[in-house]
């Protein structure tokens, strides 16, 4: 048998049931590798229930730092009967297949292409602790102990990070720790110079953090100022929520009075989420909602009006598996069109793609800024990848000289002092972008109507087609002005001839990263651009028209991304070529490389490129 | 910064305590039907607006889809106001009050605005206690679109449609009452003298008010069949008692004798004087309210004025014991935690 | 003075007040002409309110059969004192005012290039009746009798429409055929020989019907067999369910009991509206909603739900001015992203657009047949113009050998006699359409759980990534089967070697066969395509690839059908040219024409073609 | 077409009436947590839908969505089901409905899915009494999505999450004896001995039958302050007076006593008895049912049983005089006019 052997670079993968309090041991495994400064990345596959049904949880480990998903396990932990023989039979050959041998294992599984560890999980903590619900939760300690042995994990990390956990309640540690030791013990003791995977210290992770994109995100949110939430719960979206009444009862109640510099609403639907965050954003808070699929589709009308009464509204959109209530628990980039252009009518909205949690807090709280600056609904584009899982990323920054963008707002002083009279919807600068008020800001001048119904530069209702015409130019004018105030792209230039470019944004970057270095070893150069935001900027289009080829790689069924792009680039559509993956679980490299290379063969490339191309006959 | 109040520009125009003339709290010129109820309403709101007074530019007005949802146009052209989309009204409101609670929120919606589409959002927005005057122009119907059926149209009445409606009527003041509501009222169009003080007495309360005020649609709904036509009100309206509201910055000048009136005094320190005579009844009490309504409605009459008042009620702000200072006033300095802050979360993640 | 004479091709607008009565004078008046056998279009410009505010009633009336807006009035008819400077101004040179002379016109309106033809028809009117209701309603009439005189309109035509109006109660007809002898007496004593219009009996209108799309729709439904509707009043759909309600009462009260065989639910909102429509659908029921703009957004969720789940309901949509509450009564072709691809999450509807009443009866009775062929939402895209205004149309036909076509349906014997399991997703016949079952049929086969969430073969709930991305995948396969059942588009070919081809469909289409052939007469050949549904069909694709350039004519701003067939059928965007108007009114054939002449210059022919193309230099 | 009775393949099993034993009711395995309250409410369906009994694959079966809604995939598994939209099973009860009238509907619902984001549909739902059978399975916060509270969590109470709900609760059942739903009823998932009758009660009942069955969440809302737990309702519970329900093909085997005794007849002719002692209340009584419900919360108890009680009530198809053939099984003979009736029709247009 070939076992694998390798140093930090192979992938965990636990098999649980859900509500037994794994997540929180599985956690301590990745943050010990973490800590131990290799680069780790977690992702918690989970059902749409509670209690009772399979749960995984896979752990990258790669000291190069690709953080996608690899697809394949090396070691699995396997402690739910339901899933055994499947788990068992997804192991890699080679691999190990970590096991509670309390009970033996059945009949069907029985591969001399790995390695089997039982381990008496049941038994041993049967055997140490008598409390009921504190066995079921310590089983899992165990097995963190055994890995601990196998995979030569700092035994002091583990400990430390217990003792941290319970630095209020030490005597909780006690028992965690024994059961760390027992684990360790016994793995030590029965299965020495059994497993050919271990963790070495590195400095690999350098400054970075470890944090889920939706803590992120309501942290962005508290640092750009947001103070009125609407929201409603929902999968994969209601941590950001969490995150933001977390951080803002931290940093944002009044000492004396211990009164909120914020509010949150838990609204009866997402329509009244939406709308809380619009009725604020018009009155001049910062506000905010977050939601996922079945939400967006319900704010839509909402959006529309946002929109066309141009009001500052920002939606995070932590996106999950559709259509319909399809996954709630699975990941997706689909919900682009249903955000870019929502609701009836003709709507364009502008979207932004972090691809990790420092993405999620600056792109928070420059879309607060966008939106502001542009009088319209600005939307972040996450998902639940990203939002629910822990990422590498590179610690938080906040420049203290940085000032909100308030957009152009017109104090009393400034209303009193205008010589003509002031148009809500007049576009004095020619950017398309008016002036506003809030309400209650002048005695007599600044007061207007909002409306969703067609109005004049005065905010006066009006049905005459060339003052309705005007105005939804202007809209046209100000979505131009977007454009220019988008965030850039990141562009990795492989080799500036090269005639491939691969476009992609989000959750999907990490993963096409790894394929593109992966391509370049085998002789094709790929240039790549990673997308921040729609509208697209210039540079975009610049990219895709310096590029004879490009693959766009996104996390749906009908390339969504690839319709924008078309749309709104007008690229001739046949250099486009979609690398899609939608069932739900994130993307990997090996999926990118494999549609990649399947497609190169049909690929013309322009005249006089052709020698970037080891190997491919056009 | 303070400005030079209003110049009086109509010289023989009065002008109330805050030196504005009622013009000040008028509007653009109405589209709606001759005759039509809610035209009646705007100008209750402007009288009691002028009355109060208040200051204009203090009052935001918000509204649904309607025709009952155009009048905020009709009133307060130096409020800021906000038309949003069907049946989203109160959502809108607890947005815009999150934002900035100094100041005085109006809502007005229709009853198919509230009733039908928008009675999510209306039951929830009473109970949360937003702080904010609640006025549903109920005239039965349908109106903007052409006169369909709503569901606070009466069974058996008849539009100008034709068939008797066959579905049970939503009374939302019975509702408003169960679900909680502070201030409960109805009103009828045709009725300024009870109206303006109704109106009055609402936007004084602190928590959410609510005003049904009935207000029929001259053009699908005042035919004979119809229980919400001026002329069916007229015949079966009944009031639970007169009141005076005396706003706090007033001095009270009358004497009320002992036991003929109860003074309930409001949250802002003005007072509302209940006069009594022997079958009033009492409108502290939720559950007599509730059941009066019900009593009133089995003998085919119409209750109307103050049906419920709960001094002692809250409001969203309490509830969630949000700052003192208006959310839309607070800057970096009191929202940012800043860079040092930052980096101990880094440190707490790494 | 160049005075404008013509006959039988002339534009009328009348000038009146919301809610005064003078729709069905206007109506009179569009009846009559058509009645003559001449081809009439009128057009009702009404305002969102209910009374007091200007409405205009454009009648074109043209022999050829151009059935669109041609722009520019012949002839006022003013009425509205409000209106009255704008209307005068608005008057083609040469042509001709009709003003109630009662009072003077105002001081500026003194244009001495056209006729003026004041009639006092308020002193005349008041001179004859003294009841104030049926004076503001008799004066409408007098000036339809003036017109009578002035435009040569068969007298006899206009009172036998009227006794036939007032056939139950003759004696109201009494003071109608009074009023309009007054405005015919009046008008040919005091303006003989003054107006150059005029209208001859004709018989281009053949059989065909004049009747407004809403009602073709409800009617079509009814013919369809749909049975249960939920909706929720919005201008302009409402007169579909009103003409739905209708004619079931009509046909379809059961004789003796007097019950119905149909079932209108008044929904409180289109989310509730849909649901019912769904419903019923999934129970084996016919059911449709009808809606615009904001409630196609609202209805967004569900939409999802039914494609995913799979539930054949039938949406109509009566579009208007968007985004937003927009212009509730203009019109607008904008809704085609909202429905093509409602909801969050990876979705495709089927579209249907019909241009005018025939094939609003058509498609709706098809559009049953295919949702349940399809077991999909099918969506009818009308518009106001086209569901509110009267149209000239071929008459209704209904083949009585026509049998409902419901689709893949399994019975209670079909059950029995199964030899497999049966499972409600399972492709059996490999064209991505299942078996479906209604509730009740059988005591112990074909029972299942419909649901939104991620589904097997056998609709049980599954989060495996496989099996969820195979039924996305044969979703796709149906998409396929489904362009293979679309309706037919309508080809012209004016030259099968002209490089230009225009694509088009709905409403637009009147404009633009009128605009094609004025081009065509100035030398410019372009073949036309009407296009009947989404997705394509091969005839749509081969259309576009045939011609080198192709103009794509729409009523929205963002050329969302242009993104509809690159997205689809993947073209080269630059050889699709847009050819928009989204101010409300409804296209003209002047628009087109001048738009495209304005195109034609920049565009390159392909090699080959260009002789086709007098006085174009590409 | 008629079909073999299901074979008894447990032969031990009894059977009911029309053939079927005990489990050709169950359904699938439920995936909900070990000892949440909407298992037992699923065996209660289960029970009812046996004993009374019903043809399992003539009840359809709805719901929306959250734990509560998942539950109909764990009962009547010969049934078809509905898992439709968050908070939107009355639309689609309604159109399945009146598609079929010949069919048992039973909704299920969350108190999330139903007093929230469902208010709207739930209220309308009510005033167009529709036939069906509608169950709230009200655990006072959204199990699905973590424990968030609910519309109808006390106010007051805690779930796991901590803080003390600042939000008065809904009580839906007042609200639907307000609204005019024929028939209210309340059970509590731990007490199957009401539990089973009331939903058999339920079923029986023509026009909306609404119950509100609290079902605590062991998960996230049955902590000691919880007032939806196993232990507050246990302490806390009082039922409005016992009762029987007789289905009309069971013969009446005891005699009540006159006095002590309301014979209720149903539309399908099926009784109920309401067994009455010295404080039960008069549960046919609209205003009474409400006033006696605010009263026991008043005391600090949860009331549970027949509620309320409308023999009489109406129902959707009635309402609109649909035909009594179910619509679903009209063909083109019955539904489409023909050729010659749209001849006429263009006649008329030209
Ligand atoms: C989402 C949506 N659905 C429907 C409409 C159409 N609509 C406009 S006003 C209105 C009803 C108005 O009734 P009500 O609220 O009672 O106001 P009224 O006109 O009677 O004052 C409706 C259904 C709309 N604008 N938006
Ligand atoms: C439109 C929409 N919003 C939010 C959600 C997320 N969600 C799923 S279940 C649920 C609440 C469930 O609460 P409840 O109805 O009380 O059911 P329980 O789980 O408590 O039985 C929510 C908000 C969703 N699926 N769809
Ligand atoms: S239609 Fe009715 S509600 Fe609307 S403006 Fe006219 S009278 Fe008022
Ligand atoms: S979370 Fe609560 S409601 Fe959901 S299954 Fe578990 S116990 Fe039941
Ligand atoms: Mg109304
Ligand atoms: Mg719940």
């Amino acid at each position: 048998m070939n076992r694998i052997e390798r140093t930090n670079d192979f992938v965990v993968r636990f098999a649980n049931v859900n509500g037994t309090g794994s997540a929180s041991a599985n956690n301590l495994f990745a943050q010990a590798i973490f800590k131990m400064g290799v680069p780790v990345s977690p992702k918690n596959i989970f059902p749409s229930n509670i209690q009772g049904l399979p749960t995984w949880y896979e752990v990258r480990i790669n000291e190069q730092g690709y953080l996608g998903r690899r697809g394949g396990v090396d070691l699995t932990v396997a402690v739910n009967g339901q899933t055994l023989i499947q788990d068992y039979n997804e192991v890699l050959p080679g691999g190990y297949f970590l096991y509670d041998s309390t009970k033996k294992l059945p009949e069907v599984c029985r591969r001399d292409d790995m390695t089997e560890i039982g381990i008496p999980l049941t038994e041993l903590c049967n055997a140490a602790f008598s409390d009921p619900r504190l066995r079921q939760l310590l089983k899992n300690i165990i097995y963190i102990g055994a890995l601990s042995f196998l995979l030569d994990i700092d035994f002091s990390i583990l400990n430390d990070a217990i003792r941290n956990q319970f630095l209020k309640k030490p005597k909780l540690a006690e028992p965690n720790l024994q059961a760390l030791e027992i684990g360790f013990t016994y793995a030590r003791d029965n299965f020495p110079e059994t497993c050919g995977l271990s963790v070495h210290k590195s400095n690999a992770t350098g400054d970075a953090i470890l944090m889920d994109g939706n803590s992120a995100l309501g942290l962005g949110a508290v640092y750009a100022g947001a103070t009125v939430v609407g929201w409603y719960p929902i999968t994969p979206s209601t941590s950001v929520i969490e995150a933001f009444e977390r951080y803002a009862n931290l940093f944002r109640t009044e000492l004396e009075s211990g009164r909120k510099r914020f509010a949150i609403i838990q609204a009866e639907d997402e329509l009244a989420a939406i709308g809380i965050a619009i009725g604020a954003a018009w009155n001049g808070a910062r506000a905010f909602t977050a939601t996922s699929g079945p939400g967006v589709s319900l704010m839509s009308e909402f959006l529309g009006l946002a929109y066309y009464a141009e009001i500052p509204v920002v939606l995070m959109d932590v996106q999950r598996t559709g259509p319909s209530t399809g996954m709630p628990t699975r990941t997706q980039q689909s919900d682009l069109l249903a955000t870019a252009y929502a609701s009836h009518g003709d709507t364009k909205n502008v979207l932004l793609f972090p691809c990790d949690p420092k993405e999620c807090f600056d792109l928070a709280a420059d879309a607060f800024d966008l939106a502001e600056r542009l009088q319209a609904p600005v939307i972040i584009m996450s998902d639940l990848d990203l939002g629910m899982n822990d990422h590498i990323s590179a610690p938080l920054v906040w420049d203290d000289t940085r000032r909100y963008d308030r957009g152009k707002v017109l104090d009393a002083a400034a209303l009193e002092s205008m010589p003509e009279k002031w148009g809500r919807y007049l576009d004095v600068d020619g950017d398309g972008i008016c002036y506003r008020t809030y309400p209650g800001t002048h005695p007599n001048k600044g007061a207007y109507f909002t409306r969703g119904t067609s109005h004049n530069e005065y905010s006066a209702y009006t049905e005459d087609s060339g003052l309705y015409a005007r105005g939804m130019q202007r809209l046209l004018r100000k979505w131009e002005t977007a454009k220019t105030l988008m965030p850039a792209p990141h562009e990795k230039t492989c080799n500036p001839d090269a005639p491939f470019g691969a476009l992609f944004f989000g959750t999907t970057s990490h993963a096409a990263y790894e394929a593109v270095d992966a391509l370049a070893e085998e002789g094709f150069e790929i240039n790549t651009l990673r997308l921040l935001a729609f509208p697209l900027r210039q540079e975009v289009i610049d990219f895709i028209n310096r590029h004879g080829q490009v693959f766009v790689i996104e996390q749906n069924r009908d390339a969504q991304m690839r319709m924008l792009l078309i749309n709104e680039g007008r690229f001739v559509p046949e250099k486009l070529h979609s690398v899609l993956h939608f069932d739900g679980m994130p993307i990997t490299a090996d999926t990118i490389r494999r549609q990649i290379k399947a497609l190169l063969p049909q690929l013309s490339i322009p005249h006089g490129q052709k020698e970037c191309l080891p190997g491919v006959t056009p | 910064m303070t400005f030079t109040r209003p110049s009086f520009r109509h010289p023989s125009q009065p002008t109330n305590s805050l030196g504005y003339s009622r013009s000040d709290y008028e509007g653009t010129i109405s589209t709606l039907c001759a005759g039509c109820g809610h035209d009646s309403i705007s100008n209750a709101i402007i009288q009691a607006c002028f009355e109060i007074p208040v200051e204009p530019h203090k009052v935001v007005k918000m509204s649904g889809i309607g025709c009952s949802s155009k009048t905020p146009a009709y009133y307060l052209g130096k409020s800021h106001g906000f038309n949003s989309v069907h049946g989203r009204m109160p959502s809108i409101a607890t947005g815009a009050n999150m934002a900035n609670r100094d100041l005085i929120y109006l809502g007005v919606s229709g009853d198919g605005d509230t009733a039908s589409i928008g009675m999510g959002q209306f039951i929830h927005v009473l109970r949360r206690d937003l702080n904010m005057t609640y006025v549903v122009m109920n005239n039965g119907c349908y109106g903007l679109t052409k006169g369909q059926d709503s569901a606070t149209a009466d069974k058996g009445s008849k539009s100008k449609k034709g068939a008797p409606n066959p579905f049970e009527s939503i009374d939302l003041c019975e509702l408003a009452i169960q679900l909680g509501a502070g201030f409960v009222g109805r009103g009828f169009s045709g009725d300024k003298q009870q109206l303006v003080p109704l109106l009055k007495a609402a936007m004084s309360h602190e928590g959410i008010a609510f005003l049904d005020v009935i207000s029929p649609c001259v053009t699908f709904n005042n035919t004979s069949g119809s229980t919400k036509s001026y002329q069916y009100v007229r015949d079966h309206i009944e009031a639970t008692g007169t009141f005076d509201f005396i706003p706090l910055q007033q001095e009270i000048l009358t004497q009320y004798e002992e036991g003929t009136t109860q003074a309930v005094t409001m949250h802002d320190g003005s007072v509302i004087y209940l006069h009594k005579n022997a079958n009033s009844p009492d409108v502290t009490n939720r559950r007599k309210s509730m059941d009066i309504l019900e009593a009133e409605k089995e003998k085919g009459r119409l209750l109307t004025g103050i049906l419920f008042l709960d001094p002692e009620s809250s409001d969203t702000h309490e509830i969630l014991a949000t700052s003192l200072s208006p959310l839309n006033t607070l800057t970096e300095t009191e929202l940012c935690p800043g860079s040092a802050a930052l980096q101990k979360i880094n440190e707490r993640l790494r």
